[in-house]
């Protein structure tokens, strides 16, 4: 276990420093918009190709568009109780996989 | 030539059979043995064998290599041995012959060069990946294995007669493009189809695969969507339809996986998603479609397979697969985590990773060919890719709020044949050019310009930034979404035991109608025996006066006439 | 060199000089002895007979060399030697079979017993083969006699009963026939057939010719227990002695038969005989109606010998069935199922008789396993049975192919039908008894019985490979009943 | 060599086995040795018909002209003669082992009626005209009405009187007069490629005709005269293998195939206006049975309704009136064949194994008895009619057939059929391999495969149906040779 151990520490290092990383992106999107915006567009095959920062624009809202349409199609027509088909027999598998040959 | 006679998938399906009797360490040898045998002897494969024979009046090809088949025995082979390496500890010798076999006729699909050879694989394959739903010993998954096996013997029907069709109509069972149109071309179609999860026949795929066991799911994921785009590719390169077929199905994977709770079916719908990139590139039919179809049927093999083979991990080692139960799985399964990031990078296309390389063709392919719509919507689609894969299903399975439970770390195995899917990833993300060799057709495209990365960080961001923002609303719910599989689980089924007991009703009412009559018949014979008339003697007086009557009437007839 | 022809009278002299020999042998083994002999002879002599007829057309022999048509003539075709070959065949056949059965059943005064058989088969070749239509009525009254005595000696008190109303019916029938036969004499001056035949043209307006024939034909419709004037036979065949009830059976109904038939088609011609009387429609009426009667009543019998005396009846309304098609085929395919009828019963009345005599009953509810215990003689029994049912390879088969075939000829496709129906019919009763005998277990409480030795095995068996023979080697009988159809209708005058 | 050899040899050895009644090892002896040399003289006669293309006609009896019993090889017999002679072999132990071990009485009577009907089975692949075909074909059906009934209880007496009475009613109430209508308007009952009845009877006649003959072979069950197979379950097993997969209903088909080609001929069949209704009636068969299968618990029963829709296959393949068809339904009987014994011998396994009748009682049986499971599983591949199994092609053929005919309807009904097929034959396999065994079950702990001698003959059968897959080619040549 200790390339486990080793892991594990490296990821509980990098949680505590959750906030450092939050800048790091922030920065990180900032840079890349900038840079979009400096750099001429290299492509112009669609109208769009030449509006500075399209597609983080596009992400963004695509994003926020997507979880909207999401939460409609969820609950306005595709929820249902999870036993909806008939009552599963047993939810949870007895963390053996398939290998539960007992026979 | 060595590999005309030793067809890789029959080598593949008759080393299976020791599967079923050998035990333990031997099974675990074997089990690596043969799937390195089989790559060796793909690695063997020259562009252009063939292998001709004759059977029951048919002229077969039973062996057909080139650009386009090698590229998915190459991956097929691979993912074979990552595969046998994840299952390596199960201990159920039905589950690998089944496996080894669904390889097998994987692999005889796309190296088949006539139709009958591909139809006799597509059947085997059916018939030997069932088992890897099954052999979950569920409920849920016999049920499910049922209406994957239903809606499977329908997709081989449909091309069974696609392919008479094809047959009567040209007189050729060539595997080739389909051009001659017609019935043939659409019923084929169809069958490949239902193959590739496209809508409205998907819903087989995000009902059965998260009910397949572990090690099945990997298996599972590799080859029936992944032959199925081989197929298209093949027979309906350039197909309208199948550009915008395959856009709604990336939009229509991302929506449902979504929605969903369980983190093997979450992912189950991404396979539909990217194997919507595929479909919407052989629409694209271009050379560079195609060969980004063929490249993305090969990373996606790998990251798919890496991804599963982390929820499959975690079902393992918490017995729950609920994006609700679960959290704070990072401290104890961190190898786990790490791991299934570097899928979830490749899948959304992060630069480094072997995702970039390829969706990116397809993307490309779309915009050289000058399509707006369907470059937009490939690209948002991506930003739900992201969303789900990457940032919510890692967010609420490994970190977010602490479940409570306490795993141990996967088995050394797993973790390895993890490891090698996910180097993989990296290898082919950092060094493309490997993948782009083995290609179908030459190709002139580089992913990593400034452009490409730039566009691409962007979206990877700003999708980030949206999720992070919203982080409160989008957990899993506790609940399950009806998808079209719906109408044949609730109202197909109840018609078809409508119609079942009509039947019964009519041939019960009809046969009790019958026997009641007959019943009363013999009552009514035996009434007469035992009443003594038939058994009576007739007086000697009624004797005479029927001889007088018959006599009479006689005489009558004879002389009034 | 004795001629065929010469030879020929022989077939009826012989038993009748026989038989009142026998009543005075002593003891029980010479009289059966005698007998035997005598019919095996004459079954010789007609099988010699029916070669000559088919090498030379019609054979005449008069007796004591008085031209025809003052003296009895016998004359002989194919229609006649034909039957008189199945009276001989049968009779040869069942008196090796018959003896340990009389001398279970006729204990006494076996000597007088096989007299009066030979004489009823003396009566029964006589009524065959002679030309003369007097002639006939004698021998039909000194068959009948004899019958009413033989059957009187069944072991049931009953059978003394059944043949004092067989006596009855039988003596009206007689009486209908010497009616009709005076009608004819006092018309025409003459007795004899072939002469008959060429005088009754000029009298074919005459109301009493009419009436003649009515007469006959009734008359004769007693003897062959045509629907609805069966009712003598079946206790008749119920109670008589085995030996007498399977020789009755398989002979002689089919000999009134063949002789209504000569009167009818010779005597009086095909071509006034069914202009006179409906014949054609009364006879399929009846016919038809014997066919289900006869069925439907042998299906509700319990007795196994009442069953298959019914089932005769029904057997009765195809051969009839034939004939009211008037065409060839018709007439050659009653004549087909005359003789294969009456080895098909025969055969099933000999086994009937092995059963009645080892299990001392033939209650078909007293049978209940007795398939294992006597394998040969139920197996014989059942395949007896498939010949009834009319089940290839058999001679029933070939009867009802002839028959269906003959009925869509005569486009009368809704005979096939019914003629199927009454065959499945027969298959219901035929099987009830194969199945209480195969497949129910033996009662614990049942005596248990054993097969019958080889002596009475092998002459049903003989019948039954017959049936079998004749169901696939038809050159024979087809060709017989054919030339027999020919010789009766004669001039052609059927379609 | 002559098929008259292959015909006379189980009849004689019907003959000896029941002589050697009461001296049990000779009588066994005789059983088994009976098939070996029939499978000679057929694959004899197979070699002389394929080499020289001698028919090898042999005219037995003469009834009159044109109506006689003649025998001769021709191809599409030649197939059912293969087919019955070679699983003859295999069916012989099973049979002896079948019934040993399930304790039954009466083996003299069984074995001997056994070779009886496949004597007549022979007879009625060698037939040369309707008349020797139909008298073997009454002969088998009266023989084998002691097989059903055999145990002798109320239950079989009863399932036995409705098998002998619907094969007896259809046959001698519909067959018999069909055919001897044909006589009267032809003048002969030959068969001969292109059929006999063009030009001699009007179609309209020959509507009427089709339909009766139909319906008079019983054997092949077409709905409503289907009972009989469901009814003859109360059989052993072994009879319900040699009736549902060698002789009885395979006699059937093959009668229904060849009337239809030799006595209708193809072209003459499309001018009928019952062609389509019969083609139709056909193909409701084929998917009410395959709907009554799925709810059939007893497996037996549920493999008998699967005959039912099996059978209705060939029927359909012979009336859809081309030769693609014809061949699929020629093939379809070979290797329906062979994937229906497979599930009968393992059915008979299961039951004298485990006392097992029901599918629903068959949860976790392949841990005890994996072989016998796996070849259920191969056996119902090939009745589903997927590779890598024989039933593939006739499946090919039947559908290619349909597709030609251009009776698309009919072709949706192959699909259908095939999807129900699935749904009735997978379960028992699912049940067997993946359902926990039921829990304090002591007896279940001591079941164990069935003895060698039923255990080996359905190994080889479902080993048969995969190498039918491979050399398919044969026995579709053999067809196509045959078929105009």
């Amino acid at each position: 276990m200790n390339a486990v151990n080793i892991t594990a520490k490296w990821l509980e290092a990098l949680v505590k420093r959750g906030r450092l990383l939050r800048w790091l992106m922030l920065g990180l999107m900032a840079a890349v918009i900038v840079i979009d915006i400096l750099k001429p567009a290299k492509y112009s095959r669609f109208p769009w190709d030449g509006i500075p920062a399209f597609t983080a624009l596009y992400a963004f809202a695509g994003a926020l568009v997507l979880i909207g349409l999401y939460k409609a199609i969820g609950y306005g027509l595709v929820y249902r109780r999870a036993d909806y088909y008939g009552a599963a027999d047993d939810d949870n598998d007895n963390a053996s996989g398939g290998s539960q040959d007992a026979g | 030539m060595l590999a005309e006679w030793l067809h890789p998938a029959l080598v593949l399906a008759f080393g299976a059979l020791p599967l079923a009797v050998l035990q333990g360490r031997a099974r675990q040898v074997w089990q690596l043995a043969l799937p390195l045998l089989v790559l060796l002897l793909v690695a063997g494969l020259e562009d252009g064998a063939r292998v001709t024979l004759e059977l029951a009046g048919l002229e077969l090809v039973p062996l057909r290599a080139d650009g386009l088949s090698l590229v998915f025995a190459w991956i097929f082979a691979l993912i074979l041995v990552i595969g046998n390496i994840f299952a390596l500890q199960v201990d159920d010798g039905a589950q690998h012959v089944a496996a080894t076999l669904y390889a097998a006729s994987g692999l005889g699909a796309v190296l088949a060069g006539d139709l009958i050879t591909l139809y006799v694989f597509w059947e085997v394959m059916m018939i030997a990946s069932v088992w890897l739903i099954w052999r979950r010993r569920r409920q849920a998954a016999y049920n499910a294995g049922f209406r994957y096996l239903i809606v499977h013997a329908l997709g081989g029907m449909l091309l069974l007669v696609g392919i008479i069709a094809h047959w009567q109509g040209t007189g050729s069972l060539a595997f080739d493009a389909f051009t001659a149109g017609g019935a043939a071309f659409w019923l084929i179609l169809a069958a490949f189809l239902i193959n590739a999860a496209a809508p409205p026949l998907h819903a087989w795929l995000p009902d059965a695969y998260p009910e397949a066991t572990v090690t099945g799911t990997v298996f599972l994921s590799a080859f029936t969507t992944k032959t199925a785009v081989y197929v298209l590719a093949r027979g309906f390169p350039g197909t309208e339809l199948l550009v915008w077929l395959g856009v709604f199905m990336t939009l229509y994977g991302v929506t449902y996986a979504f929605l969903v709770n369980d983190i093997r079916r979450l992912l189950s719908y991404h396979i539909m998603s990217q194997v919507g990139y595929m479909v919407a590139g052989v629409g694209l039919g271009s050379a560079l479609a195609i060969s980004g179809t063929a490249a993305h049927a090969f990373t996606h093999i790998l990251y798919k397979a890496l991804l599963l083979m982390g929820a499959g991990a975690v079902l393992q080692m918490t017995g729950r697969s609920k994006l609700t139960e679960l959290g704070g799985l990072y401290r104890y399964m961190p190898v786990t985590f790490l791991l299934y990031m570097v899928g979830g990078l490749s899948i959304s296309a992060f630069p480094l990773f072997s995702g970039f390389v390829s969706k990116t063709m397809i993307i490309e392919a779309a915009a050289v060919d000058g399509r707006g719509v369907v470059f937009l919507l490939m690209t948002l689609a991506g930003v739900g890719t992201f969303m789900s894969t990457t940032l919510k299903l890692p967010w609420y399975t490994f970190l977010g709020h602490d479940s409570g439970l306490r795993p141990t770390e996967a088995p050394l195995n797993m973790r390895l044949a993890m490891g090698i899917a996910a180097l993989l990833c990296f290898l082919i993300g950092i060094m493309p050019g490997w993948l782009y060799a083995i290609l179908p057709y030459p190709v002139d495209y580089n992913a990593y310009t400034a452009s490409h990365l730039l566009k691409e960080m962007q979206l990877l961001l700003f999708t980030g930034l949206a999720f992070f923002l919203l982080l409160g609303v989008l957990g899993g719910k506790d609940k399950l979404s009806l998808d079209l599989d719906w109408f044949y689980r609730v109202p197909g089924w109840r018609a078809l035991a409508g119609i079942r007991n009509g039947l019964a009703a009519i041939d019960g009412g009809a046969r009790a109608a019958f026997m009641r009559r007959f019943h009363a018949a013999e009552a009514w014979a035996t009434h007469l025996r035992l009443s003594d008339w038939p058994l009576r003697s007739w007086p000697i007086g009624s004797m005479a006066i029927w001889t007088a009557v018959v006599l009479a009437l006689l005489l009558l007839a004879g002389l009034g006439g | 060199m004795m001629q065929v022809t010469d030879l020929m009278p022989f077939i009826v002299l012989l038993p009748l000089i026989a038989g009142p020999v026998c009543a005075l042998l002593p003891g029980r083994g010479l009289p059966w002895l005698l007998a035997t002999l005598t019919a095996g002879t004459a079954f010789v002599l007609a099988a010699l007979t029916l070669g000559a007829v088919f090498d030379g057309g019609t054979l005449r022999y008069a007796f004591g060399n008085w031209a025809p048509p003052i003296g009895i003539e016998y004359r002989v075709d194919a229609a006649n030697a034909f039957v008189a070959l199945l009276i001989t065949g049968v009779a040869a056949v069942l008196l090796p079979w018959g003896r340990p059965l009389v001398d279970h059943e006729v204990p006494e005064r076996q000597g007088a017993f096989y007299a009066l058989f030979l004489i009823a088969l003396a009566g029964l070749l006589g009524i065959t083969l002679t030309g003369d239509v007097f002639n006939v009525f004698v021998f039909l009254e000194i068959s009948s006699l004899a019958t009413y005595a033989l059957i009187a000696q069944g072991r049931d008190r009953r059978a003394l009963i059944a043949a004092f109303r067989y006596l009855i019916m039988g003596t009206v029938g007689a009486t209908f026939l010497l009616i009709g036969i005076a009608f004819i004499y006092l018309l025409t001056g003459s007795l004899n057939m072939a002469d008959l035949a060429e005088r009754l043209v000029a009298s074919e307006d005459s109301r009493a010719l009419q009436v003649a024939l009515g007469f006959i034909v009734v008359g004769f419709s007693i003897k062959l227990a045509l629907f609805p004037l069966h009712h003598w036979l079946p206790n008749a065949y119920t109670y008589a002695p085995s030996l007498i009830t399977a020789f009755l059976a398989a002979t002689a109904t089919k000999v009134a038969l063949y002789v209504m038939l000569r009167f009818i088609f010779d005597v009086f011609g095909p071509a006034y005989s069914f202009m006179a009387l409906p014949l054609s429609a009364g006879f399929m009426a009846l016919a038809i109606g014997g066919m289900f009667a006869g069925s439907w009543l042998a299906i509700l019998q319990s007795n196994l010998k009442r069953m298959l005396a019914y089932s005769s009846v029904a057997q009765v309304g195809y051969m009839v069935l034939g004939v009211s098609l008037v065409t060839l085929g018709g007439l050659s395919a009653a004549f087909l199922h005359l003789f294969n009828h009456g080895l098909m019963k025969a055969a099933l009345f000999a086994s009937a008789g092995i059963i009645a005599w080892r299990c001392g009953s033939v209650r078909i509810d007293d049978l209940r396993g007795i398939g294992r215990q006597m394998p040969w003689t139920l197996t014989a029994f059942a395949l007896a049975g498939l010949s009834l049912i009319g089940i290839p390879p058999t001679a029933g088969f070939i009867s009802k192919w002839y028959l269906i075939s003959a009925a869509i000829n005569a486009d009368q496709l809704w005979l096939v039908i019914l003629i199927l129906i009454t065959s499945l019919m027969a298959l219901v009763y035929i099987a009830r008894v194969v199945e209480v005998a195969w497949l129910q277990p033996r009662p614990d409480d049942a005596p248990t019985v054993t097969e019958a030795p080889w002596t009475l095995l092998v002459p049903v068996w003989l019948l039954v490979a017959a049936n079998f023979w004749f169901g696939l080697d038809t050159r024979l009988t087809v060709g017989a009943a054919t030339a027999a159809a020919e010789a009766l209708a004669g001039g052609g005058l059927l379609p | 060599m002559t098929p008259m050899v292959a015909v006379l040899i189980p009849f004689l050895g019907a003959a000896l086995i029941g002589l050697a009644a009461h001296r049990p090892r000779l009588r066994d002896g005789i059983a088994f040795a009976t098939p070996i040399p029939l499978f000679l003289t057929v694959v004899g006669l197979a070699v002389n018909r394929v080499a020289d293309g001698n028919p090898g006609t042999q005219r037995l009896v003469e009834l009159v002209p044109g109506l006689d019993i003649t025998l001769a090889v021709q191809p599409l017999g030649l197939t059912f003669a293969l087919l019955a002679a070679t699983l003859y072999i295999v069916a012989t132990p099973y049979a002896i082992g079948y019934m040993k071990a399930g304790g039954y009485g009466n083996l003299a009577r069984f074995m001997a009626c056994y070779a009886i009907a496949l004597g007549a089975a022979m007879g009625i692949a060698f037939a040369e005209n309707l008349l020797t075909l139909y008298l073997f074909y009454e002969i088998l059906s009266v023989s084998t009405y002691p097989l059903v009934a055999h145990t002798g209880t109320d239950k079989a007496r009863s399932g036995a009187r409705t098998y002998l009475a619907l094969l007896l009613v259809t046959s001698v109430g519909l067959m018999l007069p069909g055919m001897i209508w044909i006589w009267q308007a032809t003048g002969t009952l030959s068969f001969s490629s292109g059929g006999i009845l063009a030009g001699q009877v009007p179609p309209a006649a020959g509507a009427l005709l089709l339909v009766v003959m139909l319906y008079g072979i019983g054997k092949a069950a077409i709905m409503p005269f289907h009972r009989w197979l469901p009814a003859a379950m109360v059989a052993p097993t072994p009879v319900s293998a040699l009736l549902h997969a060698v002789a009885v209903v395979k006699a059937g088909v093959f009668s229904v195939l060849t009337v239809v080609l030799y006595i209708f001929g193809l072209d003459y069949l499309l001018e009928l206006a019952t062609q389509p209704f019969m083609l139709y009636i056909a193909v409701f068969t084929m998917l009410a049975a395959s709907l009554v299968a799925m709810h059939q618990d007893n497996l037996k029963a549920r493999l008998a309704y699967s005959t039912v829709s099996q059978l209705a296959y060939i029927v359909t393949g012979a009336l859809l009136a081309t030769e693609l068809a014809a061949i699929g339904g020629g093939l379809h009987m070979l290797m329906h064949g062979f994937g229906k014994i497979t599930l009968f011998f393992c059915a008979g396994a299961i039951y004298v194994a485990s006392g097992i009748n029901t599918v629903s009682g068959m949860d976790g049986l392949a841990r005890r008895m994996p072989l016998t499971m796996l070849a259920f599983f191969i056996g119902a591949l090939c009745v589903i009619g997927l590779p890598p199994t024989g039933g593939f092609w006739s499946k090919w053929y039947l559908v290619s057939g349909a597709w030609d005919a251009g009776h698309y309807l009919v072709v949706g009904a192959f699909m259908l059929s095939t999807l129900l097929n699935v749904a009735y034959l997978m379960p028992p396999v699912m049940r067997a391999f993946l359902r926990p065994p039921p829990d304090n079950d002591p007896a279940r702990l001591r079941v164990a495969e069935a003895p060698p001698l039923c255990l080996i003959p359905l190994l080889i059968t479902a080993a048969g149906t995969l190498v039918l897959f491979i050399v398919a080619d044969p026995a579709y040549q053999l067809l196509a040779g045959g078929i105009p």
